[in-house]
């Protein structure tokens, strides 16, 4: 894919929504790595975490708000305890799928939801899926 | 009658904003003439008892040039300017004199663009301004 | 009053052009404490020096001011014009009527107004100028190396070849530094030890170096040229004149304790030489892990001592050396990487510290030189080398990068594949950094030669499973997650200032920055000092650097003591602060303000050391009785100079 | 000892067994849990938006319904209601202005919350409140030669700030199982995320998660993880017929609450009820170790 770079793009409105929403600077990243090493979920992402940022430097915010990845993010917060600058990556996370939430988007459909286990599932695991993926 | 021209003092220090002043000489960059520089070892030996004396004796601006922050010749020299500055433009300002009168920027040897380009946006502001009021006198505005 | 003279220069057509100079010359000539007044096309030329010292001597002139170009071009020129005619060259200004104002404004008539301006500030200020003498103090050609790793020692040679004595305290019982647990040094290979010993021979032989070992500085008091050291030497428990380094001491030692040459890795007795090769070559007794001889608890070694070297009694010593020039190479230590328990290193064997890896590699290190990991003795076929473990991470630990890191990793990779050409080092970086000479070079090689596999990510957990570690990382490039079951793995931890510079710095009243390492005079143009007179700074102290670099600033600061020791006495500007000792109250406010450590209390007057003030001015403005004053920029100056301008 | 108590919803329904051992193995030590009332659902998951309120009103309100009971403290059992009160109360009285926006929101409870109250987990209380010491003393059935490991998982440990131990190396779980006389594993995964609720969308997901951590734990030398999760109970427990299903070589690891092993040493009786909500047997392994 083509990343077209311009001024516009780099520190666009989208950007600063995000970091609004998540209060931390996309620009604080230097690409160590340490987020996505320590992943524990990164091999079902299309982008890893480190990548989400760098994306987020170029102004690429769409393709990380339709990524797979932000809905396999758990918020474990394994990324943001080990960041050596400090970034709180899974607030950052959070932020990209408040956005798509805010709009009404999620991949979470409690009507559509397979009940096989239903009985068996905890209400802890419901309402936080439902909290984190429905739109 | 004459338009105001405003008669600034400079206070600059030798290692960086002197040798600034002069890149922009040696780069024949043109500003206005109204700024006049004395040359101090470095921005912490003004005193601000010489600030408050060029204003009481007319002058309607004055500039303090120094290192950049973690460049000082003499390790702190200017982060003793700015807090100095910072303090002087509150009591400035209960003297009746505008704080903006004053202003301190960090222009190092290699900035004579800087140099000119702060003379002038100085220049004007206080031509803008208009004369300084004399201390004791009437609200400044 | 002071008759003054004012010459201005038409600088060809640079001044002339744009300032009237006649006009100038003719209105400045009724200024007050003007006795002459001319201008000349070149002033700076030889007939133009000509004239201004004719008219001195004609005029019976006090002083001058030139209007001309910048000080920072001619100044020098004129005060050397007029000291030849017996005239002190601080009675002399120059005002910059070129590069600020006729270069810089493009009316003549407000440029020429600008130009009286300058020259009369010059003349004010010239009214009240003192005649100056160099500030000068007499000079004590010895000088104190704290530090006998390979700064210190590359410093104390230079010097003690130059012909002056020397001082060489070190805290170990050898000198060597990290240098000598090295194995081999990028980006040649040669052997470290090779060639650092015949330097550790010379300076234990050299007739003008004075070694004082497990010893530490104490206290330095006076100033620069002339301090006087307090060194504490441990009690000398072995004497070395007697001991014959038999070795039957150590062989009847009970007590084994880790080897700090070895980093852990082997094991020594409490009576011990460091490591074959230490200067002085003589046993130390480890007292801290001795069973103790007050009361004699084992007394082992003294009966199997033959030549009656062993001296339980010795005590502790003082010794006092006068100095006229300090450098402080005190080194560097590694970053306690116990921290890192994503890292497991301590829990796990076979998580080496880079130090530790480098006794391994070595001919003299506990594996004789095999290649052979610390849990069983195993040749490790895969080796995860860690780079940036605990630097540029300014959230949790070093926000500084250690800069030596990426060479030397890149080093034990391509040693670890001459030792086990079959196994496979991988390098874990974030960036490389690799610009010293020929550096670049020898990475390329590695990775396209040596089959070393850098892979591009930082590794977030190490932990052990069977007789594997397995190492979780990320590729970046390919944004693929990465898992490599390692035999061993190295952490290239990050570099700190060596243990116990936090004391020395407070002793020696030297600047440090936030992580300890010492701050130099200007980090450009004065990297070789410290901030404070006296004080030269050579290696790993300042700064993470490698052996070049080390040895470069070692030798650079002795070449800028040898320059000093040219002079019989040390002196330096006069343009210094005063005090009115009878304005001043004793408040002690300028005292906090001198970063130099130039103002002191005596006698309730805050007095001024005229050899350690460097001029700033930043006393003067902070004094609130005005008892401070710059030699030559006084109040008064000032003032009459704001007052000019406003006129 | 009275603990004001905050169970949270899945401990009156799949963890059930999770409270009741609680209680009886605090009743052993001279405690008890009391129920605070009036609560509601915590929230689940702390939001770590900078600018959503509405989603800390859920934490919020528990915490002002108990400052209103003239409650000091609330202990809670469950990390995940753990990790959300705790860090609700945080953010919220950081900032004045959000503490006011918030109470606006619940003026139906007449009362305002002041944000006073503290919020300790059970491990924490036993450690420093209850001693272990005090723990030693009680054992009567030490749960000799059972290995187990402790797992973590994220939100005992995760933010930093937060954390009830170190949040590299914690041990105050291991700590409690040495002191109950078990033999006490430390396994690498045991500050993993089991895939948390991944479970309901991505299943594989927690599978594969799972799949890992107890494949850890068993290598380790594991015989028995123990959680003080509910929803990674969950996940470790529940899923492992479907890890079976996936990983052929996989053995299976019954996974205990902290609190039904310490109310064994203490003396308790295994209660056939807990059984009931295990999903991979757990009295084989007791049965084994003559604890049962």
């Amino acid at each position: 894919m083509l990343i077209k770079v311009n001024a516009r793009n780099i520190r666009n409105d989208l950007v600063k929504k995000i970091e609004d929403i998540s209060g931390q600077n996309v620009f604080d990243c230097y690409q160590c790595g340490n987020c996505s090493s320590g992943c524990p979920v990164v091999d079902y992402m299309d982008i890893s975490p480190n990548q989400v940022l760098r994306l987020s430097q170029y102004g690429e915010i769409d393709e990380i708000l339709n990524s797979e990845t932000i809905w396999i993010c758990s918020t474990c917060l394994q990324c943001s305890s080990r960041c050596p600058k400090g970034i709180d990556v899974a607030k950052i996370m959070e932020a990209f799928r408040t956005v798509n939430l805010r709009k009404g988007v999620g991949v979470v459909n409690p009507s559509q939801l397979d009940t096989t286990d239903a009985k068996q599932l905890p209400p802890i695991l419901l309402v936080c899926a439902m909290r984190k993926m429905t739109g | 009658m004459n338009a105001f021209e405003p008669k600034i003092v400079c206070f600059l220090c030798k290692w960086c904003t002197y040798a600034g002043a002069d890149l922009a000489g040696t780069s024949r960059i043109k500003y206005p003439p109204n700024g006049v520089v004395i040359k101090t070892m470095c921005s912490s030996r003004i005193d601000p008892e010489h600030i408050l004396y060029a204003f009481q004796q007319g002058s309607d601006g004055v500039f303090i040039g120094g290192c950049h922050p973690g460049d000082c010749h003499y390790q702190t020299g200017n982060y003793k300017t700015q807090r100095r500055v910072l303090l002087l433009k509150r009591m400035l300002k209960q003297m009746g004199i505008n704080p903006e009168r004053l202003k301190l920027e960090w222009i190092s040897a290699s900035e004579g663009n800087k140099f000119a380009n702060t003379m002038i946006d100085f220049t004007e502001k206080i031509r803008n301004m208009g004369p300084v009021p004399k201390l004791s006198g009437k609200e400044d505005k | 009053m002071k008759k003054i003279g004012v010459f201005i220069c038409h600088c060809g057509v640079n001044i002339k052009d744009t300032v009237d100079v006649e006009y100038l010359t003719e209105k400045l000539a009724d200024y007050k404490g003007v006795e002459h007044i001319e201008n000349y096309m070149f002033m700076c030329s030889d007939p133009g020096q000509n004239l201004v010292k004719e008219a001195i001597q004609e005029n019976k002139l006090d002083g001058v001011v030139i209007a001309a170009c910048s000080p920072t071009l001619h100044e020098s020129t004129f005060q050397n014009a007029i000291e030849e005619i017996g005239i002190n060259k601080y009675q002399l200004e120059i005002a910059n009527i070129r590069e600020q104002c006729s270069w810089v404004h493009t009316s003549r008539e407000e440029a020429t107004r600008k130009a009286e301006l300058i020259i009369k500030t010059a003349i004010e200020k010239l009214r009240l100028n003192q005649s100056l003498e160099p500030v000068t103090a007499p000079l004590t050609k010895r000088v104190l190396v704290i530090g006998g790793g390979i700064a210190g020692i590359q410093a104390a040679l230079d010097i003690a070849d130059g012909g002056y004595e020397v001082v060489l305290v070190e805290k170990k019982p050898s000198i060597g530094g990290h240098m000598i647990q090295l194995s081999e040094t990028f980006p040649t290979l040669d052997c470290s030890q090779c060639i650092l010993t015949p330097k550790m021979v010379q300076v234990g032989k050299h007739k003008n170096i004075k070694l004082y070992v497990n010893s530490q500085v104490a206290a330095v008091d006076g100033f620069a040229g002339n301090f006087t050291v307090t060194i504490n030497r441990k009690a000398q428990y072995v004497d070395p004149d007697k001991c014959t380094l038999c070795g039957d001491c150590t062989d009847s030692c009970p007590v084994v304790t880790p080897c700090e040459y070895d980093e852990g890795l082997a094991w020594r007795r409490a009576i011990y030489v460091p490591f074959p090769q230490a200067i002085p070559a003589t046993f130390t007794i480890d007292t801290e892990n001795c069973l103790g001889f007050e009361p004699i608890a084992c007394g082992e070694c003294k009966k199997a001592c033959e030549p009656g070297a062993i001296n339980y009694d010795a005590k502790p010593q003082t010794f006092e050396e006068k100095i006229g020039a300090i450098i402080v190479a005190t080194g560097y230590d590694l970053y306690p990487v116990e921290n890192m328990a994503e890292y497991g290193y301590g829990k796990y064997p076979d998580v080496l510290n880079g130090l530790q890896f480098e006794r391994i590699l070595s001919a003299t290190g506990p594996t004789g030189g095999e290649m052979l990991r610390p849990s069983d003795g195993k040749v490790p076929k895969e080796i995860v080398f860690v780079q940036c473990s605990g630097s540029r991470d300014p959230e949790r630990h070093l926000s500084h990068c250690s800069r030596i890191c990426c060479m030397y990793t890149l080093k034990h990779a391509k040693l670890y594949k001459h030792k086990v050409p079959d196994g496979q080092p991988y390098i874990f970086y974030i960036d490389i950094r690799s610009g010293g000479k020929r550096y670049d070079e020898f990475i390329q090689q590695a990775v396209s030669e040596d089959g070393v596999v850098y892979i591009r990510g930082k590794v977030a957990k190490i932990y052990q499973e069977g007789d594997k570690m397995i190492v979780h990382g990320m590729d970046t490039l390919t944004g693929k997650k990465m898992e490599i079951c390692a035999d061993m793995v190295v952490l290239a931890q990050g570099i700190v200032p060596s243990e116990g510079v936090h004391e020395l710095v407070k002793t020696l009243k030297l600047g440090v920055d936030d992580v300890g390492f010492l701050i130099e005079a200007h980090p450009k143009l004065r990297p070789l000092e410290s901030l404070q007179s006296g004080f030269y700074i050579a290696g790993a102290a300042q700064g993470p650097k490698d052996i070049p670099d080390t040895v470069s600033q070692a030798s650079g600061a002795a070449a800028k003591i040898l320059a000093l020791f040219s002079h019989d006495e040390i002196y330096h500007e006069p343009i210094i602060a005063i005090v009115d000792e009878d304005k001043c109250s004793g408040c002690g406010i300028c005292i906090g303000t001198c970063p130099y450590g130039a103002r002191v209390l005596e006698n309730g007057v805050a007095m001024v050391n005229d050899i350690l003030c460097e001029g700033c001015g930043a006393c003067i403005s902070a004094c609130p009785s005005g008892a401070a004053q710059q030699k030559n920029l006084t109040d008064q100056q000032i003032n009459s100079m704001i007052k000019v301008i406003l006129g | 000892m009275n603990l004001p108590y905050y169970p949270g919803c899945t401990l009156k329904a799949n963890a059930r067994h999770f409270e009741d051992s609680a209680q009886k193995a605090l009743a052993k030590l001279d405690c008890e849990l009391e129920e605070m009332k009036d609560w509601v659902c915590c929230g689940t998951v702390f939001s770590m938006t900078t600018d959503d309120l509405m989603l800390q009103l859920a934490s919020i309100r528990n915490l002002l319904r108990a400052e209103n009971q003239g409650l000091k403290e609330i202990i809670v059992l469950c990390s995940m209601c753990y990790n959300t009160l705790k860090r609700s109360q945080d953010f919220i009285t950081r900032d004045q202005e959000n503490l006011d926006k918030v109470n606006k929101f619940m003026y139906m409870e007449n009362l305002k919350y002041s944000g006073s109250i503290e919020i300790y987990h059970l491990l924490t209380i036993l450690k420093d409140r209850i001693t272990y010491d005090k723990i030693k003393e009680k054992v009567k059935t030490p749960l000799k030669k059972l290995k187990v490991g402790a797992f973590y998982g994220c939100l005992l440990v995760r933010p930093e700030e937060f954390a009830i131990d170190d949040f590299e190396s914690p041990t105050i779980i291991e700590n409690l199982l040495d002191v109950l006389g078990a033999e006490s594993i430390d396994f690498p995964y045991k500050l993993e995320c089991c895939g948390a609720y991944q479970t309901l969308t991505k299943q594989e997901v927690s599978i594969k998660r799972s799949y890992e951590i107890l494949k850890s734990a068993h290598n380790s030398g594991c015989e028995a993880i123990i959680t003080s999760c509910p929803l990674c109970a969950y996940n470790l427990d529940f899923l492992q017929k479907r890890i079976e299903e996936d990983f052929v070589e996989f053995v299976k690891l019954p996974v205990f609450y902290f609190t039904e092993l310490m109310a064994l040493a203490l003396g308790e009786k295994w209660s056939g009820e807990w059984s009931k909500l295990h999903h991979v047997d757990p009295e084989q392994l007791l049965r084994d170790k003559h604890l049962i």
